[in-house]
């Protein structure tokens, strides 16, 4: 089973994962990520704004989705990524997988989650609680996580070539 | 007499789409626009300085601290990558995703 | 937060996600896993019974929840293990891990779930579908799994020894 | 005149509980059984001896195939681990949780 969605509206965490689990017969472990808007004490913003690509995201959701199941022998995934203005504590990003042993569910979510985090065309502007807005820089420790997939067995596999600095 | 694609006139050419995201989309003031390519203009580099001589506010735009990033009908791409008339041509900033 | 539950009632996946969000101001990422009682078409199984050692069970849990914490930087996690007799589908045990950045989050969870599989007090017993029990065997996979956490900077916070076989 | 612990008459000794789970529970028929620690069992190994020849079934439980791990007073114990009067004693195959 495989469940792509690109939405404005809040995914339901327990929802997902019985979905999932009611879709993957035979499964013996589930794993699951939440990306949350997080505020702090150093940092207090009111919300959050993700703006997107609409014409690739699905897409390129999809792809990644079927190369995880693939990679990992996944029974199914879910990948939920919303769009749109959240406030602290909101779930931005759903990513669910289900195997039948434990170690593929949780290499597949950390695969999902990793890639997301570089390779999905989505940007986010903090609104910061002073009243600066605040495009979120990218990490170079998000590549570098993401990078690691990329050695191993599995790299001839990769679905595209990453974005180079133009 | 049949003349093939790259012999119409530019007025015929099917025009490329541009998109801006994030501070790209921003800083041009622009989500999207179109135009037809000129001659000699075929790849993403090409392009983008085409573009950034457009107004004052694209040349900012693309002078700004920070990478741009570009996809060619929603595939990621290279500066050297080939543009062609009817393509959708996308520059942001590096994602920030997940 | 740390929250750690040894019981026959089942739990409530998206239930324990909100309590751990919750308890957990300026997280920015929640990593779970779910273990589910396995039924396939090569070995179908009817139900399957956990026996634990109840004096041990609580606190060695508790110890473990509390190591993940201070290895991992978490903010919070939450450990449920069940107890008795459960149908194929249902779930045995879940771990909740809340973290600032993910890379924890997903760690802290492995690394629960691995210690879980080898040195918690539970023993399960699948009831067969051709009417046999059978005791599950431990795996010299999940030992190694296990082993691997035991290896750079934070070995020396190991909370106890290993049972060797006697 | 005060005597310490270790010469009190066997009688007055505390007991050490002993607890078998899984499979080891189901061999020797027992859950829960107590005994006070003759002269000279002083460790789990010894005390394993000595409770392997309590009877046919705890014999034949503790020859079975398959390792037998246990614990003293809820913490993992190898079997060279003391074991003194008052303390309680597990019994058990490798765990399987998760």
């Amino acid at each position: 089973m495989l469940r792509v969605l690109v939405q404005a509206e809040p995914f339901d965490v327990g929802g997902e994962y019985e979905r999932l689990l009611n879709g993957c017969a035979g499964a013996g472990a589930l794993a699951n990520f939440v990306g949350v808007v997080r505020s702090n004490e150093q940092r207090p913003i009111t919300a959050l704004t993700l703006e997107h690509y609409p014409g690739m995201t699905q897409a390129a959701l999809e792809r990644i989705a079927q190369d995880a199941v693939t990679r990992f022998g996944l029974l199914g995934c879910s990948v939920i990524h919303r769009f749109g203005t959240l406030a602290p504590g909101e779930g931005i990003v759903l990513v669910v997988t289900a195997a039948s042993h434990r170690q593929a569910a949780l290499d597949g979510t950390a695969f999902l989650i990793d890639w997301l985090k570089t390779d999905a065309p989505f940007w986010k502007k903090e609104h910061l609680a002073n009243g600066e807005d605040v495009w979120v820089e990218a990490r170079a420790a998000d590549d570098k996580a993401a990078g690691k997939w990329k050695e191993g067995p599995f790299s001839e596999c990769l679905p595209k070539i990453r974005p180079a600095a133009i | 007499m049949p003349s093939s694609c790259s012999h119409l006139p530019r007025m015929q050419q099917k025009p490329v789409t541009i998109l801006y995201f994030a501070w790209l989309r921003e800083r041009t003031g622009v989500a999207e626009e179109s135009l037809v390519l000129p001659d000699g203009v075929r790849t993403v580099g090409g392009l983008r300085t085409l573009l950034s001589a457009r107004s004052p506010r694209h040349r900012e735009a693309f002078a700004a601290p920070g990478l741009v990033r570009a996809a060619v009908n929603q595939v990621f791409a290279t500066q050297d990558m080939p543009v062609a008339p009817g393509d959708e041509v996308a520059f942001f900033p590096p994602v920030t995703g997940g």
